[in-house]
Formats: structure tokens, C-alpha cells, sequence
């Protein structure tokens, strides 16, 4: 079995303080609790401060496009279902330039685990609003505040009937290494919105901020309720409930996909010779 | 107006959208091509689902053909406008058949022929809806061939919907035969002498039997035309061949879907037309930097933007060649018909997983639609090697490095979760680890590595243009990609009169070196030299100055959304000589 | 007053039939109604068979590429908000292509009106699966069912805010008209999705299908309650609500921007001297 | 070793992301134009926000600078790292200064200043954040200037904060001032003498100014580095001129924002680096087939996909030129200098508007975030002339077609909304009236329209390039783009010894005609022909090439991500000697 150390990677190149530290630990503990080695796992993750989580952890990496990680995910756990394929990405990278991505694979329900590091901001290109930025924040490009209403990404999931709807807090580890378990035990898609303070950009969502705002969802609650999900994704201000918001059982697109049923695509050899039947149609 | 064989046919079917015209092309193809004749279709459609005018053009023959003519034999007329416009085409003993009541215009002229499709297939058939098939006999009846092909045709196509449809449809179909042999008087068409039992196959089908057969697993897209062919097909096979096709939300998303995929060890391609490859150009640098090896299939249509969806054109060659920020090794072929469509699909696949870099099969709409006949595909002529270092192999490495530093500039393509080393890649600048770096050395080194050691090599495996009709000729047309069929068929004309000869590039890039086969003497021989292209800016003729120094005395181009046809072509070459 | 007439442009190259006719007829109806000319009202359209619609009235017209009505609207309304915007658009359009447009424009509340043909279909190019194209349904592409849950348009943009939520049907003239009508009438985004029957390549949902399923929304329902529209929107099988689901009063986008308060941009004068203050920063 | 002037001093600040790097240069450029000399500086910036190794090199003099140099004369360490990878570019009497208690690492040899930044801050200012402050009085002190313009900065700068901040800052900066003044006893910096003030601006300021003083009125486009400047710069400004910025959801908005604000009738821009410019490249053959006016800035950095982002390269030239499906004419402009970047940004808004057409400003890191100092902006070389056909004007045409044919090709651009008359464009081939259509004929014409007759017109409009040196060379380096600062300072050290020049490219397509100015004449005539870029494959070379068959003898390419300095480049280029 793995031990924490061998998910260990190259030194973070993240502010120091950031909520990234403590995403990273998390990740860790819940892929060695999980029974899970470095080579057994795929992420996949975009550009931004999130993007560069793969490089610090160990594990197979595909660092692609700002905004482009689902899809690569998806083409990956279409090509190997056997593997699981984690997406890192970024409230910009995925609510931003990936957002057609993320509906569509919520429709799919393809068993990609997705982990958004979502700090309202965004991070590495040095402090822009993102599509959760507070309507109203001052910021250079917006110097009269932002106009738009934030992308309350869990609603999201559930008007789209996302699988698995989550959220934690970077500032809550335990509880965010379990809501990183059950994603990743989830079978199809799984949304985790994680806040995470960035401490060098945004002066508004703080550690503080959201320490006082957050609450773990009762024990009583029923995530398999839709409406109510949506109603309890409707709640982000004073009051901010992390956990599983929504979750149902719907098929995952690999299960509808004759062709890989037995096998993963990856698996299954080729031979030429068993090609020349295309040829009869033609005659 | 250009000679042809005795038995050199055009048939012409015009209509609007959903009468059917591609049902009696259809039947009418598969059917000459079985009985072993060769058999060159292509398509005008507009942009529209019903209505509108449309063609569906058939040449048929006793010698292999590669283009359409402008001259019909036999016009089938479903509406009026096809009468209005193409009339004038019609050969000396040519015929329009038409139906009267059906589109309520009559002809008196001695080369209309009225054959009453909807009433004969109502009486014969027992509804209208047979009235295409009417109308495939009496064609069969014109040209004076036996029917028996025709109602085995029937037979095999209707036996799911049981035996009352076949019969019906065999007596719809004998009612418009016999119906043409008594009436068609003046038809004085000569049947062609059955051969062998041959195919016809279009080059979207062609391009997807030639990513099947190079092991392609994965084929990821999202519709456009001219290009949703080759999704299609591929689609149609998937689950008795294991093949995953899967409709993107978008074009972004399709090439990205394909880069995870071939990332996973997983033969993978996609397909556009100008617009949705537009989309992917960014998705094209990261199969660059990431060193992930992607097959796309670029089918050109008229443009800037939307353009002219159904119809055909050559410009986006400079575009596909400098697509993608940044530098990076690309390969493009431009198959000049279907054959070589398959040939070229299947050496793409070899190539970019040997260099683990993208390739581009370049058509266009008039080659993606147009079949061409063949006897068979040479399979053996096919060939597949797994370049990846897979599952004990990758195992088996002391030490793994995704990017590592190598003399030929390949690293080993190592597949993610078949061994203990890990396989990590980014689209940042990286070291050999796949992991980010902003060294300046490491960086010159991969830049290297990725473009100056890998492009030698692949351009040493990249064959030298075709040279087709006179080996020392004193006007050479030069074409590439589709052009190819009309050009040929211009050869073999104006070759009897002249020292002429073609110049075909179908591996544009790299450019084909000239230490196989010295092309730039050959045209620096020539009197005269004609770059034929289906655009306006002459793009290959750029290419070739920029490549070679070397410039064309003349240029014919053509952009009006239309392939050339043989005597337009001529006609157009004989323009240019001096 | 403009007439009917005035709005009647190109003959179309729909098929016999199709509901697309009868869009067409109510949106010249509501457009007449409204006393507005052609000349006063731009439309900004992509690629599809709805995206031919601005050809087939006559308007100002911006027919632009598939996917991208919205942005492009936007930028025209952003420079022109004195003028009605109008976006027409396809399911595969606007849902498939252009998703993160949608989202990002829901977002913003800007006032630009969008009207979804939707057919559940890719009609132009020959019978694809859309996104709002029902599971399990048998496809050329999809030979073995297609494998994605519908996407739900008025759950997603419930979810999202949208100030204002409506679904028509084409089959349902005048109250198509109606909602056209409020739809332009509205301070801020108004989707209406549109039922649209593709007689030749949907054989599933047609005329009569959506005839017996769909129902006029109760007058008593409140489209002021965010909930309980999300529990309305979920409705789509047996019964179909049609009418207003949702409606806000968020302020609009252009409202927030304190540049075009007095007048909108293309009104506003260039003088080129009085750009030299611009300089003193670099001093 | 070059010899600079008497006045040539270059300052490196150097220490890790988040330390005030910016800040210490951000003061001491703007104090040393304020003081009427003449500065240069660069960045050299990892992507990251806190950590890693950065500087900010400054270099001052009383002569115009257009690069930075490799000899350092002042070099401030505000970490270790700084001062092992840059001590050995000291020169023999400069100076490392340095905080030895806050690196915790000494330094006893005769160039290190131990100046105590964070106890002198403490002290005299009250808080260590101050330190940087009293590193800029040092090197103030160091160099013998006069404090009395920084502590008038601090004056001006920290008045909002109040005067306690204003003392308390002053305090620190006379400590730092003071100290150096009495401990570096080895500084033998002569003071330049003051002139007259002058101002300091980076390429995307100038970009953002240019956009703004041709009317430009809608900027849209999403973040990325390093073309964010300018949309930061245009939104601190909008409020003040009336401008609408907005930050799309991504880079296929913005370009399709601007389309739709520049079809509404208003100026309107966007600009991306080569990832975000990729994915506007089918919304760039949308403005062509729509013929709508767009302003594109392409600000380049090392590629392929995510590449090095904070570092510069000039490799999307022949993408930018041939991005787009389909064929169609645009202006690719490549300012030198921020100077350039105004001038041709407003020539490049007149003339998007003037042949509706789209323009590329075409940048790099190095010169988006390079300041030169100039003594002022000649307002009286810009022009701002409106095109469109506005209100009244419109109104009173009988009739008004936006494709209207015409000898020209240019048809009237009309604003939909300010007459009776429709405004009706479609991204579909179209008629004069804006409507779809596939007619072969009017397909033709509207790409003879588009392409045949606006290029002639357009190509007239381009200036010839800018030939700087020997007038009758026997080398010449030729170059685009931002390597002109580099190239012009080379030539002007050179230039003491040989016959040579630089032949400079800021005017790049249409490709410059030779009837003004025949250069390709000059080149034949030199006895080397030196074509120096950043980047490895030599795009502007192969353009060069394509365009006019001249070929270079020699290349100088350099590809790791950073740009050319002045020593490294004399020296590449006088290893090309022969
Ligand atoms: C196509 C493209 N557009 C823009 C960028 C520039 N860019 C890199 S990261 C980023 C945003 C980062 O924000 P977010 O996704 O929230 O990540 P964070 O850094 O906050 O973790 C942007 C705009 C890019 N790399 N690619
Ligand atoms: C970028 C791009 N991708 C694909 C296409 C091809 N295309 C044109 S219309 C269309 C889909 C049409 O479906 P929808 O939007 O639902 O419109 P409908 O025809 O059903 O009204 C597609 C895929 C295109 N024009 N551009
Ligand atoms: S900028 Fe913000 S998100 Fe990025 S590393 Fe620093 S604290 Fe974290
Ligand atoms: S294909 Fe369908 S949507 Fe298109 S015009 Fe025909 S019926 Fe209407
Ligand atoms: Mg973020
Ligand atoms: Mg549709």
C-alpha cells in the first residue's frame, strides 16, 4: 500500500499560506486511504494555480489547456475505463473558458472525478474576477465593481442533474479528504467545489471568511431530493453548507457504451486482417 | 467538346432536396459498379433539407474514370428547373427523361422522353413512393441493359420489409423498364459488356475505412459539413469493429476528447471542416507540446466563415500548414482520390505515433462526396505498428521519462497505469520529466528536440509528387489533393496532342524532398508550367515559392464553389498556352 | 405603424411543414403588435435552420457563426443598447456550441432577447442528436441510443438567474406570440425556448406529440419563486408547462455600467484632443 | 566588452515574486525620466506569484536606449539566488547591494553594499515594509543624485495615505539615501545631469493608448498574459473616456463581442497571446466574410499550447497571417518600439474601418512589458477619420445595400438602427444586400470584391521599411517586431567599424511594396544578409521568401524565451562574419 510520501512532488510554487497546501494534503490522505497508488491514477488539469496541483503531487499527469481538462478527462476514461481519472481545475478554468465542458459532461455522467479549486478569483494571471467573484468587488478591469451575478456552480450540477454535487472548504481537512473519498467513490461524474482562500488576490473570501460562513450539512439531509439540492444550493452567504449536496444513480456513460462493456478500449487488441469485412459494403 | 469512349455515359439526376435524387444515384452506382463497370459520381446540394436544385452526377464507362463531364446522356428531370438548367448539356443524343403530370410541364422535343414515374408506380407498385424506383428501371431500360441486376438490387435491399415491398418494388421497377425500352425510341445507348464485379467508394468513407483499418479507436467530432461523412461511417461500424465515436459538445472539445483519449494509449482521430477546425487550432498546439500523436481530418469548403457548406474548395492548405500558435513538426496529405485517401489515412496513423506529432488528411467537399470505382483495396498494402512502449515493456524500464532526451528527438510513448512509471506530460514548457520548467536550456534543448531532430526524419518519410502522362513533357500541370481526378482525365486528353504531363502532390508536408525525384528540374525543363488550384490566392504556389524558390508561369484557379469538370478544365488549360 | 408586410423577408428554404413557419408568423405578429419597424430592431443569428430566420423577415441582421449568437449580441447591444436585440438561435446553437455563451449571459442580465428553435435536433445538417434530444433515442452516430441526459434549458437557467425563463411551442400561435411579446417587453435576458416540430428529421417529437403534452401554465403559478420554478422547469414528459416559469427584477447589465448611463456608445462623440490627458500618466 | 556612453548604467533588481520588485523599478524609472534621462528597462518574470527568481533591469543614460545590456553596473539582491546567478555580470566598478540580515548571508568583497533595507525601515520608517523604499534611497544615494525627486514621488504617491505616511516614508527613504552616501565608498557613479522631464510607457500601455486615441470604444477579451496590460490599462481609463471594457467568459466572445459592438458602429478591439488568439480564429473569418472592422493584438509568447507565459518569442507570425479558414486580406503590423505600437495602432484603426477589414498589432512579452523613455507623443501623427455612413448620411441613400459592389470593393458601412435603411450582413456567402446565397456568380464577384480589388489598395497604404545606418551597407541585419530596440542599438555600435544596417519590418502584410523603397535591391547589393528573430524557425525569413524569393545568407535565431540583449546580439552576429 502507498504512503502519503509517495504522493509527494516537486515543491509547490504556490504563495505561501494558500489553500492549495491543504487541498494537496487532503488529496493525499484520501488516495492512501482510498488503497490507491501513484500509478493507478490519471488527473488531468487545466491552467491557473489549480492547474499546477498534479506537478506536486505524484501520479499520471496531463497538464493540457486552460479550461480544457473534462474533455481531455472524458477522451482519457473513454480510452481506459479501468483507471480512475481525476480533473483539477480552477473557477475560471472550469466555470469560465471550460463551461460548455462542464455541462456537457454532467449530461454524460462520465465517471470523471472533478475538483474545482474554486477561490473566486482568478489566481495565477494575478487577480481577475472569475465567474464566482462577489458581484459588486472592485477590480482593475471591472473599476466600477463587478456587474454580473456570481455562477453558483452547485445549482449548476443540480439543474443538470449532475450525479454527485459537492462542497468543501480548504479550511476544513478531514472533511475534505472524506467528501475527496466519496467523489472518487461515486460511480459517474462527480462535482467537488472546494473554496479555497487565495491569500495573495482575494481580500474578501478569506480563511475567516468562510471558517465563520461554512457548516457541515446535517446528517438528516437527503441528498437524492432534487429540489431541495437546489434549494440548499441557493444557500451561499451568511450561511455556506459544505458537503454532499446532491447525488443520484443514473447509468454512467461508460455503461451505456456497448463496445467497452467487456473491456477497456485500451485493452482491446487490433488485427488488420480482421479488417477486410468493411470492404463488402461497397460492392 | 472532348471525345469520349464509345462507352463514356453521364448521367445526370436534378431535383430538389428530399425527391430522392441520392436514392436512384445510389442504386444506379451500386448497381453498374456490380456489374463491373466503372462508374465516377459527384453531388451539387445546396445548403437546404428540401427544395432547392440539386444534382447527383454519374459517369459510367469501360475504363476507369476520375472526373465528371459536362456533357449528359441522360438527364433525369424530377422538377422543372433541372429541365431549364441543364438542357442546354445534353449530347448530341442525349435524352431528358421527365415526368409530365409530375412536375406539369410537357416536351414535345424529340430528346424528351415522358415516362409517367408517379402513375406507374402507383398502378404497378401501389403507391408514388415507388416512383423512384420507376424511374432507376426506365434509366436501366434507356441504356438498353438487362434489368435482372436492378431487381436483385431490390431483393436485397427490401428483404426486411418483407416479401409484399420486394414485389412491389420489382414490378414499379419493371413497369419503368419496360416502359423505356418501348417507348424510348431514339435511346440508342450501347450497354456496356459486364465485367468483374467492382466497388465504388466516396472519400469521406474512404478516409474512415482507412483510420479503421490503421487501428483507430477512437473517433471523436462534432458535425459539419462536408466532414460528418467520415463520423458517420465510422459510427456505422463501431460496435461490430470496437470503436468508440463519440458527438463533442463542440469542436474544442472533440480534439481535446481525441488528446485524452490517444494520451490513454488509444489510436484517436477527429475530423472538421474549415470553421470547426478553426475551433481546434489551440487543442493543435497541445498535441504539439504534449508530443501526442492526433490524425485530422480537415474537409475543406468554401469559406471565409459559414461560406458555402455543400460545396467545395481548396483554401485552407496554408491555413492547416500554420495553424497552431507556436513552431512544431505537422504532417499534411491531400489525398487526390479515395484510394489514396485510405493509403494515406493509414500512413498518417503510422507517422504521427512514430514521431508523436499531428497529422492532417486534407480534403474537400467535392472529394469527400465523390465516388470513385475500384476493383478491390490492396490490404496488403496496409500496414500497422504499435510504436507504444506498452504494459511489461514499459514496466520493464529502469527509469521512465515521458519527454526524455533522445538522439532521433522521440521519446518512448509510454501509456498511463500499465506499469509502475509514471507518464506525465503538460502543455507548458517541460523537462524531460513531463514536469513545468522556465530553464532556458532545457527549453532550447525541447524546442530541439520536438522541431530540429524530429523533421528530418519525417520528412525523409514523406514521398515525392506523382508524375503522370509525358515523362519529358514541355507543359506540366501541376495539382494537389483533389484536383487530381479532373487533371488526370485533362492528361490523358490533351496527351494525345501534346507533350504534357501531371505533377501531383498528394504529401505536401514536409516538403517532398527532391533527392528521389528531382520535380523542380522537371518544371525547370518545361516551357510551360500550370498550377491548377480550387481557389483563388493559388495557395500551393505560395508554398512552392516559399519551399523551393520556385514559381509557375501560369495559374488556373477556380472559386466559385465548384469542382472542375473535365472540359471546363481543358478548356481552361488550353487558354493558357502560348 | 409597420404592417405584417413590412416584416416579410426571403422566401424560406424550410421544408413543408415546418414549425420554423410558424415561429415566423408570431414573431411578426408580436413585432407589429409592439409597434416596431424592421429598421428600429436588429437580429443577430448563428448557423442552423434558425439561424436562416432573420433572412426570412427583414430587420437589421447580423447572421453569424454557429454558436456564437450571444456574444455577438451582446457586443452589439453593449454598443447599441438603445436598440432591441434580438439573438436567434438552435438547440445544437445555442445549448450544443454556444453553451458557455448562455451561461455567461444569464449571468450578466444583459438585455438581449434569445429565442431557441428548439427542435431537439440538429435539422440543417441532416438529423444529429442535440442536447436537448431525448436518452435512448437511436441516431446514425448514436446507433445503440444516445447515452446523454437532455439537457434541461429552463432548469439551467433557473439556476443560473435568469431574469427572465419562458418556453413556447410553435404549435400554439398565439400564445407563442404572447410570450414573444413579454419576452421583448422584459428588462434583462429573456430565453425563450421554443418547441419547434423538424417534421423531417425528429419523427419522435412532433406536432402531436407536443400537442397532447403541453399545457398553458396555470395563471395562479407565481414565476417569482425560484424554487418552485426549478420544480416546474423539471417538468418535461407526460406534461409540458408552457408560458412564463421564471422572472426576476436583477438589474441589467447595461444599467450597471456607468459609461453608458446618459447614452449609448454609438451615440457618443470621438474628439482626439481632448485624448492628450492620457499622456500625464507617463510623466 | 562593449563600451557604453560615460552615462550607460544598468540596474538589476533582483528577488523572488511578491518582494516589490516592480515597485523599487516602477519608482526609479519614473524618478529618472522625471529627471529627464533616458531609461530602458525589461522584466524577467517566472509564472508564479510569489517565490521563485525575478528581475527588473533598468538601464539609464543621457542618450535614447532602446535595450538592456549584460553588464550590470548596480545590482540590488533582495534575495541569494539574485546574487549567484547575476554577480558575475558586475562590471569592474559596479556595485551589489544588499540586505545581509535579511538573506542572512554576507558578503565581505569590495563591490557588495551591506545596506540594512529592514532594520532602516524599522527604525526610520516605522515598519518593514518600507525596506523597499529604503533600497530605492540607496541606489539614489549610490548613483550621487539628488533625493529631492524621490522624496517629491513619495509626496505625490502616499498623499492619500496621509501625512504620516508620507513622513514615514520620506524618513525611510533618507536613511537608505544617507547610508549609502556614507558607506559605499567605492561608488563612482557619475550623477547625469538633469533635463528636461520626460516620459517612460511599455508596449501595452502604448497599445491601450493607440487603441484609445483612434476612438477606439469596446475592448473585450479574457485575461492572458502578457496582453492583460492593455485591457487593464484601456479599463483604469474607461470611466474617464467613455469606453466599454468587458472581460469575456472567453477569448471566442471576445472576438465575437467585438464584432457584434463593431457592426453596432462603434471602434472596437480585442487581443489575446497566441493560446487565446487561437481560439479566435474562426471569429476572425467571421469579420472577413462579414467585412466588419477588427483591431487584434496578438501579444506573443513561447509556444506551442501553454509554452513559457511569462516569456517572450516571436513565433505566431505566419499563424496570425494565415489564421482563418478560407482567404481573405488583413494587415499585420509589428511595432519596434512603443513609440511604433501608438502610430501603428491608429493606422491600423483607420484603416480596419476604411477597408473593413481585420488588423493585427502583433507584440511579444519583451516588448509589452519593455518602457522606453520618450520626450513626448506627437498627437498631430494621429489621425482619427470616420468611415461608416452614419444617421442622416444614411437616410438620405435612395437605397442601401452593406455588400454593395462597387469599383472599389469597399462598400458602405452602415450602422443598423440610425436610418429606415437595413444593415443585413451574413457569415454565409451573401448578395450586395447581406443575404445568403449560393450562386456561382455573385460567389465569384464577392471574392474578387473581398480580395482582388481591396489588396491592391491595401498594399498601397503599407509603408516601406525603416532602413537605419549605413546607407549604402555591405551588411545588413534584417528584423521585425520588438528585435528592433536590440537590432538599432548593434547597428549604432557596428556601425563605428563596418558599412552596416538594419532593414526593419514593423509593416508587414500586405507585404511592403518595392516602389517606394526597393529593398530587396539594397539586399542584393550587401555582401551579407543577416535576418535575425526570436524564434527557431525563421518565420519572417520564409515569409521573405514566399513573398519576393529573396533568401538570407545567414540567421540569427534565438528560441529559450528571452529576448535579445545588446552584448549577446553583437556577439551572434559577429560570429556571422566571414
Ligand atoms: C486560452 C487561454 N486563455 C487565457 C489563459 C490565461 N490564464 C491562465 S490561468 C487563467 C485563470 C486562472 O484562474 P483560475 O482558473 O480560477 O485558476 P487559479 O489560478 O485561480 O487557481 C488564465 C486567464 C490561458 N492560459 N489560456
Ligand atoms: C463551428 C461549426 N461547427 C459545426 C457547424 C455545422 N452545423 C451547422 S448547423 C449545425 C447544427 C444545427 O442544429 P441546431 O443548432 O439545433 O439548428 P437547427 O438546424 O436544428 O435549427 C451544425 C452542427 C458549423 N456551421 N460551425
Ligand atoms: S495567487 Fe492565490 S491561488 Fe495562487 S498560489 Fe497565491 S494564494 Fe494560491
Ligand atoms: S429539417 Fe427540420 S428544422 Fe429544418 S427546415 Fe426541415 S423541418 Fe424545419
Ligand atoms: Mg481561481
Ligand atoms: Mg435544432
Amino acid at each position: 500500500m502507498a504512503h502519503l510520501d509517495d504522493f509527494e512532488g516537486l515543491t509547490p510554487a504556490w504563495c505561501p499560506g494558500c489553500g492549495n497546501f491543504a487541498i494537496k494534503k487532503a488529496f493525499k490522505e484520501a488516495m492512501v486511504e482510498l488503497g490507491l497508488e501513484p500509478h493507478q491514477i490519471t488527473i488531468v488539469s487545466g491552467i491557473g494555480q489549480s492547474g499546477k496541483f498534479p506537478h506536486y503531487v505524484r501520479c499520471n499527469t496531463f497538464n493540457g489547456l486552460h479550461g480544457r481538462t473534462l474533455p481531455v478527462a472524458t477522451g482519457l476514461r473513454l480510452a481506459n475505463h479501468g483507471m480512475p481519472v481525476l480533473a483539477f481545475a480552477g473557477d475560471g478554468d472550469c466555470y469560465g473558458e471550460g463551461g460548455n465542458h462542464l455541462i456537457h459532461a454532467m449530461r454524460r455522467n462520465i465517471s470523471v472525478k472533478l475538483f474545482v479549486h474554486d477561490n473566486q478569483i482568478y489566481g495565477l494571471t494575478k487577480g481577475q474576477a472569475s465567474p464566482t467573484t462577489a458581484e459588486g468587488t472592485v477590480m482593475k478591469i471591472q473599476p466600477f465593481g463587478v456587474q454580473s451575478e456570481p455562477l453558483n456552480p452547485l445549482a449548476l450540477a443540480v439543474a443538470l442533474d449532475c450525479s454527485f454535487v459537492a462542497r468543501g472548504f480548504a479550511g476544513d481537512g478531514d472533511h475534505l479528504k472524506g467528501l475527496i473519498k466519496e467523489a472518487m467513490d461515486h460511480r459517474g461524474f462527480s462535482l467537488l467545489d472546494i473554496l479555497q482562500p487565495c491569500v495573495t488576490f482575494n481580500k474578501v473570501n478569506t480563511y475567516d471568511w468562510y471558517k465563520t460562513r461554512c457548516y457541515h450539512i446535517e446528517p438528516d439531509y437527503n441528498p437524492e431530493n432534487r429540489v431541495q439540492a437546489f434549494e440548499k444550493a441557493l444557500e451561499f452567504g451568511d450561511r455556506i453548507p459544505i458537503g454532499i449536496l446532491y447525488r443520484n444513480h443514473r447509468h454512467t456513460y461508460e455503461d451505456g457504451i456497448p463496445m467497452i462493456k467487456e473491456t477497456p478500449l485500451v485493452k482491446q487488441p487490433f488485427d488488420l486482417s480482421a479488417m477486410k469485412g468493411i470492404l463488402e459494403e461497397f460492392y | 467538346m472532348l471525345q469520349g469512349g464509345l462507352l463514356d455515359y453521364s448521367i445526370k439526376i436534378g431535383g430538389e432536396a428530399g425527391q430522392g435524387i441520392d436514392t436512384i444515384g445510389g442504386i444506379l452506382g451500386k448497381l453498374f459498379t456490380r456489374a463491373g463497370h466503372y462508374v465516377f459520381t459527384h453531388q451539387d446540394f445546396e445548403s437546404r433539407v428540401r427544395g432547392g436544385h440539386n444534382f447527383y452526377q454519374m459517369r459510367l464507362s469501360d475504363k476507369p474514370l476520375s472526373a465528371s463531364r459536362d456533357v449528359i446522356d441522360i438527364l433525369v428531370a424530377l422538377d422543372n428547373t433541372t429541365i431549364s438548367a441543364h438542357e442546354k448539356e445534353i449530347s448530341k443524343d442525349g435524352m431528358i427523361i421527365y415526368d409530365a403530370a409530375a412536375i406539369q410541364e410537357t416536351h414535345s422535343e424529340s430528346q424528351f422522353l415522358n415516362v409517367p414515374f408517379v402513375d406507374l408506380a402507383l398502378k404497378h407498385g401501389g403507391s408514388k413512393i415507388m416512383a423512384n424506383i420507376v424511374a432507376t428501371g426506365s434509366i436501366i431500360g434507356m441504356l438498353g441493359m438487362e434489368i435482372e441486376l436492378l431487381l436483385d438490387m431490390i431483393k436485397s435491399t427490401f428483404r426486411k420489409k418483407g416479401d409484399e415491398a420486394v414485389e412491389a418494388n420489382i414490378n414499379a421497377a419493371r413497369a419503368g423498364y419496360g416502359f423505356a425500352v418501348k417507348e424510348c425510341l431514339r435511346c440508342s445507348f450501347t450497354p456496356a459488356p459486364a465485367g468483374t464485379k467492382k466497388m465504388l467508394i466516396a472519400g469521406n468513407d474512404a478516409i474512415g475505412l482507412g483510420a479503421m483499418a490503421s487501428g483507430c479507436k477512437f473517433y471523436a467530432a462534432y458535425p459539419m459539413t462536408p466532414s460528418t461523412g467520415i463520423m458517420n461511417f465510422i459510427a456505422g461500424k463501431a460496435s461490430a469493429y470496437g470503436i468508440v465515436v463519440e458527438q463533442a459538445e463542440d469542436e474544442i472539445a472533440a480534439i481535446n476528447m481525441v488528446l485524452g483519449a490517444s494520451f490513454g494509449g488509444v489510436r484517436a482521430m477527429t475530423g472538421s471542416s474549415g470553421g470547426g477546425f478553426a475551433l481546434m487550432v489551440e487543442g493543435l498546439s497541445l498535441a504539439a507540446m504534449t508530443e501526442t500523436p492526433v490524425v485530422i481530418a480537415l474537409a475543406q469548403r468554401p469559406a471565409p466563415a459559414t461560406g458555402l457548406p455543400t460545396r467545395t474548395e481548396q483554401a485552407d492548405l496554408l491555413f492547416a500548414l500554420h495553424s497552431g500558435h507556436g513552431e512544431f513538426p505537422r504532417i499534411l496529405f491531400a489525398p487526390g482520390s479515395p484510394e489514396q485517401a485510405i493509403y494515406l489515412t493509414n500512413k498518417a496513423f503510422n507517422l504521427v505515433e512514430k514521431y508523436q506529432i499531428p497529422a492532417f488528411i486534407l480534403t474537400d467537399q467535392y472529394l469527400a462526396d465523390s465516388e470513385w470505382t475500384y476493383e478491390t483495396i490492396d490490404f496488403s498494402r496496409l500496414t500497422y505498428r504499435d510504436y507504444r512502449v506498452r504494459n511489461d515493456a514499459l514496466q520493464q524500464l529502469a527509469s521512465y521519462k515521458r519527454h526524455a532526451f533522445t538522439d532521433s528527438g522521440v521519446s518512448p510513448l509510454g501509456i498511463p497505469g500499465e506499469s509502475t512509471h509514471l507518464v506525465v506530460t503538460d502543455s507548458d514548457e517541460h523537462t524531460e520529466e513531463g514536469h513545468l520548467t522556465e530553464d532556458p536550456l532545457i527549453r532550447t534543448k525541447m524546442v530541439e528536440k520536438r522541431l530540429f531532430k524530429k523533421l528530418p526524419l519525417i520528412t525523409a518519410e514523406i514521398a515525392p509528387p506523382l508524375l503522370y502522362g509525358d515523362l519529358e513533357p514541355k507543359i506540366v500541370l501541376v495539382g494537389w489533393g483533389s484536383t487530381y481526378g479532373p487533371l488526370k482525365e485533362a492528361i490523358d486528353h490533351l496527351g494525345q496532342t501534346k507533350k504534357i504531363a501531371l505533377l501531383h502532390f498528394s504529401e505536401i508536408y514536409p516538403f517532398p524532398l527532391r533527392d528521389r525525384f528531382d520535380y523542380i528540374a522537371l518544371l525547370n525543363k518545361a516551357r510551360q508550367t500550370i498550377c491548377v488550384e480550387n481557389n483563388a490566392l493559388g495557395q500551393f504556389a505560395s508554398l512552392m515559392r516559399a519551399e523551393t524558390g520556385y514559381e509557375f508561369d501560369d495559374r488556373i484557379n477556380r472559386f466559385d464553389g465548384r469542382p472542375f469538370t473535365l472540359e471546363t478544365l481543358v478548356g481552361e488549360i488550353n487558354g493558357t498556352f502560348r
